[in-house]
């Protein structure tokens, strides 16, 4: 396999590495479409501002405000062969989409006896930490991830973003890519080329030898400032990104804390109920007679997310939570 | 609009055959607790099923309701995948995993019966978006009930439909009740077809109870459709004898015998028998032979069905996904 | 119906100056970013809220949007609570909690801006329906946009208003753009208030820049809801004079600078200033008078709100839930 | 506190239970009131089928087919002074629903700075087991207990159903009621008299001392059948009802798992990123020293429901599915 350092990359953004992908599969594949609102102009997040110079309309679509019947739209032309993208502005909004979602497009298959291909791509994005507040900021991917039939993905960074995405474009079951708006700035190496991140495949973002961090999203990346505060006190952590969170690859990351003997969860959605519990329910499962500690899990507190910066910093968990879990379980006795 | 052939009549009588058959035996069958499930029973509004079906081609597309099997017939569904389905067989429409509410066959142009209620408006307006893209002049179809139009995924869907001037017909059967709750109290309108307008497409309404009358409305709303104007919303209305599911009678008095039994003195099959034997294009003998012909069928499907193995449980995680990636 | 009295116009007046002065202040002191929060602008479209709100009592109800903070202080909200919420601190209208999208004040009967678009048209209507089963004649109103008509919401709130007519009033801001989307190419209609006929109540187009033809509307709405006639669709054609967030101007091209300037032309604060001042209501003094004291109070609010606490991270887990049980 | 067998009982049923707490609220509390689709008749399930007769139309009122507008009538209603009572049919509807529900109900109190006071409590049927597959049999309880401001209970008898009802009516918070459809004909001992079951609340089912069993809804009476079974083989299984999912009775499920050194949580719903999983995570964090073993779940495999009987059946969890995973668990050595 080859790895990312031996081929053509540049610094790129997240933004622009989402952009690329699409792009790209675009090109590629003249079934695959984008539809959302307001993408035709780029979008809120400006995500989209290439695509429609260089696809023209009938491929880039603005659609109404109406997110059950984009929703619906993207599963009855994946049904008959298109490959849609459909862009949900905020991951918030999937509240008014799930129906089409969760029991169309997930269960279609399944209920049409194997019969249908639903290659359909959902794009939005999640993440608090900009005062926006309750109803523009929340995480809601383990909602998603306890439907079957769906798949979810999200991308840590920008080599995440382009392979994720492309990944999700080019397969035939439906896939959520849950983005992070806060993350569209954040820069890296990415190949000019094409290439696809498989789907149900963790990686070890970093190897270290005293707890593993499990950490989604936009927690990849405060793990690792947290691990640098760590290192200087002794404490070596290793780092997984699961990428994709349903499927979950629990080998990996029970691998890791087979070796580490401690494990904790970092995601940004709120603790109680997220996906974290599954992730902490499953390696503890897997790992239990190597464990010196609980799995242990961070995620936002119980409130609807703050408007004010002051309660927001407080709501957003970051590297200084998770030093602070980490020194606590590194020094837990059994 | 030219006067049907004969040959479209008793096309259009043959599907309505073929649905109340059908319904009346499984309906039965079901009853008698042979098979695992319950039907929601679409006698009396079959001339709706097979005054649209009888305009398309097998690409175009439909989406149904829990109401379905009188779609998945009039589209060319046959009775064996049907049986088999609902007796819950591993050789069914669905391989047994989807059931009466969710009766499909994909390479009918059966994008599901669905038991969402307004589940499944944007998806065949999706269907239409993807005919369109892909450069097909194949339609869609969604069939709804009146209920249903008091979804946002109608409105949504409708409005989407008109705005890109998708290849759709949106046909309306307002039985005038969902459930046991009738129109007037779940909407404040008598007309459903009158909500076109706030979408910008036309709104036709139909006698639901004549298949001709709906044949015809159906080929100007298909004609329109392949011809790239854009939608039409097709109210037609209809009358379900039984109660919302089963056949076993109204639990419950909403509606009134004298109701009942004025829509059934105008039975769309009746009717249309009696004009094609007038017109001396059906003989009594050949109407009864077909419908005996029609209840074999039908009685071999069953028995077919019956004899079909259960899906091995082993079945029961497959088909979740597609495993091949393009 | 009468022409409204000096009183009537100078009351709407002064709401709708009291609007744009907040606006282009707070407009700058968020674009300065002394604010943790962008605002949607409702300059140009001050006419809708002044003339709605004119006509409702303290215990009538609205529902707002995301471009809200002119409902709240049409219907009676204060700078200092303003102020201090979108400064984010402790003693805001929302605690800090809610920020622009959310401001409230349910004792006004404010019942939030939104950040669902779409989202509190069936809260008014809940509204309602509550109002009516206590037996209080108070009256729900719900604003909203072009683009939040083609929400599910919209068409089930509606559906279920005029179903029951419920006193409740459905202000459509029909300023043709949802973000930088025209109305064209989200919709298939010209007209809003056609979607009222498909509900079954009435559907009025109103011109959304004159305030006098707003409130007058809006008083024969109110009057059919609190007589238990049943909501009314008001469809107000506006404009939004800045970009859909902020002040910036526009990041994008998306609409003409002639189209702008020709709708600024109808300025409905200049129009309805001119009329007083031509009617001897108002002296060129009075009005800059108005303006300055307006001003004063403002930047009091603004430094109010500066100088104000942060709400204590202990307050994150406040407010939550509700302790005590009825 | 009085117990259950000190007051006058009857044996009803799972559906009389949820009717006559209902019943008894509206007769207390004129504010209440019952919507929903067919709620006039009774609606699909029969529940409601009283209800008409002695509130009348001003009281019962039948909702058109609008999930959405429904939930939204109710928010509204709610924040306005009554206490109104919304029906969502079927569970897997709550995705049409779901935006009022989470983003206006449960955020509103706190978005308004704690001025409003919601007092929605939706009741909702899930449950698979009687062939009416994959859009009318799901149990998506943990996607509501992950949204802050809400409150989720899931009754699992007739004692339970009548308690939680009332509890959740009289609540000043949106509370979801999960019933569970093909429980309504469970009979047992309800008190004629009206009782709340404080939300919050684990509640011991049956004293053990080899394995915790934590069994929600319907899976009370599944644990309760295996533990006959086991109780033969030797194995002295304790079960927990946690009745109230949201906020969960953490205390009370560790303190079991404290005494029996193992844990076991059982859900009908599908058992990745099930609420089991937030179960087993929070106690395995409280328990941890005292545990013998991982804490196991079982839930649905991550398929959409089967229509077909021999399908579900294996679906379903049940009885032999506890048994024979207490065995392993039981049997396992550290
Ligand atoms: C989203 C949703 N809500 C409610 C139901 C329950 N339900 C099934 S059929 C039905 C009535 C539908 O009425 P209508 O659309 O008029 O169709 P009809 O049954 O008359 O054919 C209802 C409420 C459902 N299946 N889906
Ligand atoms: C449900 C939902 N979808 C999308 C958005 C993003 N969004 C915010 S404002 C807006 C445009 C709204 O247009 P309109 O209703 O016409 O109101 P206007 O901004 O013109 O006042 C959009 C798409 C949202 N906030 N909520
Ligand atoms: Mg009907
Ligand atoms: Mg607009």
């Amino acid at each position: 396999m080859t790895t990312i350092t031996e081929i053509q990359t540049r610094e790129i953004s997240y933004l622009s590495a989402i952009s690329e992908a699409i792009t790209q599969c675009m090109r590629e594949d003249d079934d695959v479409f984008l539809v959302g609102e307001d993408v035709r102009l780029g979008s809120v997040f400006h995500v989209y501002n290439d695509l429609l110079a260089e696809f023209g309309e009938r491929r880039i679509v603005d659609s109404p405000i109406s997110e059950a019947g984009l929703m619906g739209l993207g599963v009855g032309a994946a049904a008959t062969g298109t490959r849609p993208v459909v862009d949900i502005m905020f991951m918030d909004f999937m509240g008014i989409a799930l129906d089409q979602l969760v029991n169309q497009a997930a269960k279609m298959k399944y209920m049409f006896g194997g019969k249908a291909r639903l290659p359909l791509t959902v794009m939005t994005m999640a993440g608090a930490g900009g005062s926006i507040a309750a109803q523009h900021s929340q995480s809601l991917e383990a909602w998603l991830c306890h439907v079957p039939g769906l798949k979810v993905v999200m991308p840590s960074g920008p080599y995440e973003a382009k392979g994720l995405v492309r990944s999700a474009i080019r397969e035939d079951n439906p896939v959520v890519v849950v983005c992070n708006k806060w993350s569209l700035g954040i820069m890296g190496p990415v190949p000019e080329a094409s290439y696809d991140i498989p789907l149900g495949q963790a990686h070890v973002v970093r190897e270290g030898s005293d707890v593993s961090v499990v950490a989604l999203g936009r927690m990849v990346h405060e793990a690792m400032a947290a691990a640098t505060i760590l290192a200087a006190e002794g404490i070596d952590i290793e780092i997984l990104d699961p990428r994709t969170l349903s499927p979950l690859d629990v080998e990996t990351l029970a691998t890791s804390v087979r070796k580490t003997g401690r494990g904790l969860v970092v995601h940004e959605a709120v603790r109680f109920g997220g996906i974290g519990g599954e992730i902490a329910a499953a390696i503890q499962e897997e790992a239990f007679d190597w464990l010196e500690a609980p799995i242990m899990r961070i995620g936002a507190p119980f409130s609807p997310v703050p408007f004010s910066p002051s309660l927001e910093k407080a709501y957003v968990p970051n590297a200084d939570t998770i030093v602070q879990t980490v020194r606590h379980l590194h020094a837990r006795r059994v | 609009m030219p006067d049907p052939s004969a040959e479209v009549l008793l096309d259009l009588y043959r599907r309505m055959v073929r649905i109340r058959l059908f319904e009346e035996v499984g309906g039965r069958v079901a009853e008698d607790g042979r098979m695992p499930t319950v039907l929601h029973l679409y006698i009396g509004q079959e001339a709706v099923a097979a005054g649209v079906c009888a305009n398309l081609r097998p690409d175009d597309q439909i989406t149904s309701t829990h109401r379905g099997h009188g779609h998945f017939i009039a589209k060319g569904g046959q009775y064996r995948p049907m049986f088999s389905e609902l007796f819950g067989r591993a050789n069914g429409a669905c391989k047994g995993k989807g059931g009466s509410m969710h009766i499909s066959d994909i390479d009918l142009g059966i994008l599901g019966a669905n038991g969402i209620v307004g589940g499944g408006i944007p998806i065949a307006v999706g269907a239409a978006f993807s005919n369109k893209y892909r450069g097909s002049d194949a339609v869609s179809v969604s069939f709804f009930g009146d209920g249903a139009t008091n979804e946002g995924s109608f409105h949504e869907a409708a409005n989407m439909a008109a705005l890109w001037k998708l290849p759709c017909v949106l046909v309306c059967e307002n039985n005038f009740y969902g459930e046991w709750t009738p129109q007037h109290l779940h909407q404040a309108i008598e007309y459903i077809a009158d909500r076109a307008a706030g979408y910008g497409m036309p709104g036709v309404v139909v006698d639901g109870m004549d298949a001709v009358a709906v044949w015809s409305a159906t080929q100007e709303a298909v004609r329109r459709a392949r011809a790239g104007e854009g939608p039409t919303l097709l109210e037609c209305r209809t009358y379900r004898y039984f109660d919302h599911v089963g056949m076993k009678g109204l639990r419950i008095a909403y509606r009134s015998q004298e109701e009942v039994d004025s829509w059934k003195a105008r039975d769309p099959i009746q009717a249309l028998e009696a004009r094609l034997v007038e017109a001396g294009a059906l003989s009594a003998e050949e109407a009864a032979a077909f419908k005996a012909e029609t209840l074999a069928e039908i009685d071999e499907a069953i028995a077919f069905a019956e004899a079909s193995p259960f899906p091995d449980p082993a079945e029961l995680l497959t088909d979740v996904y597609t495993e091949a990636t393009s």
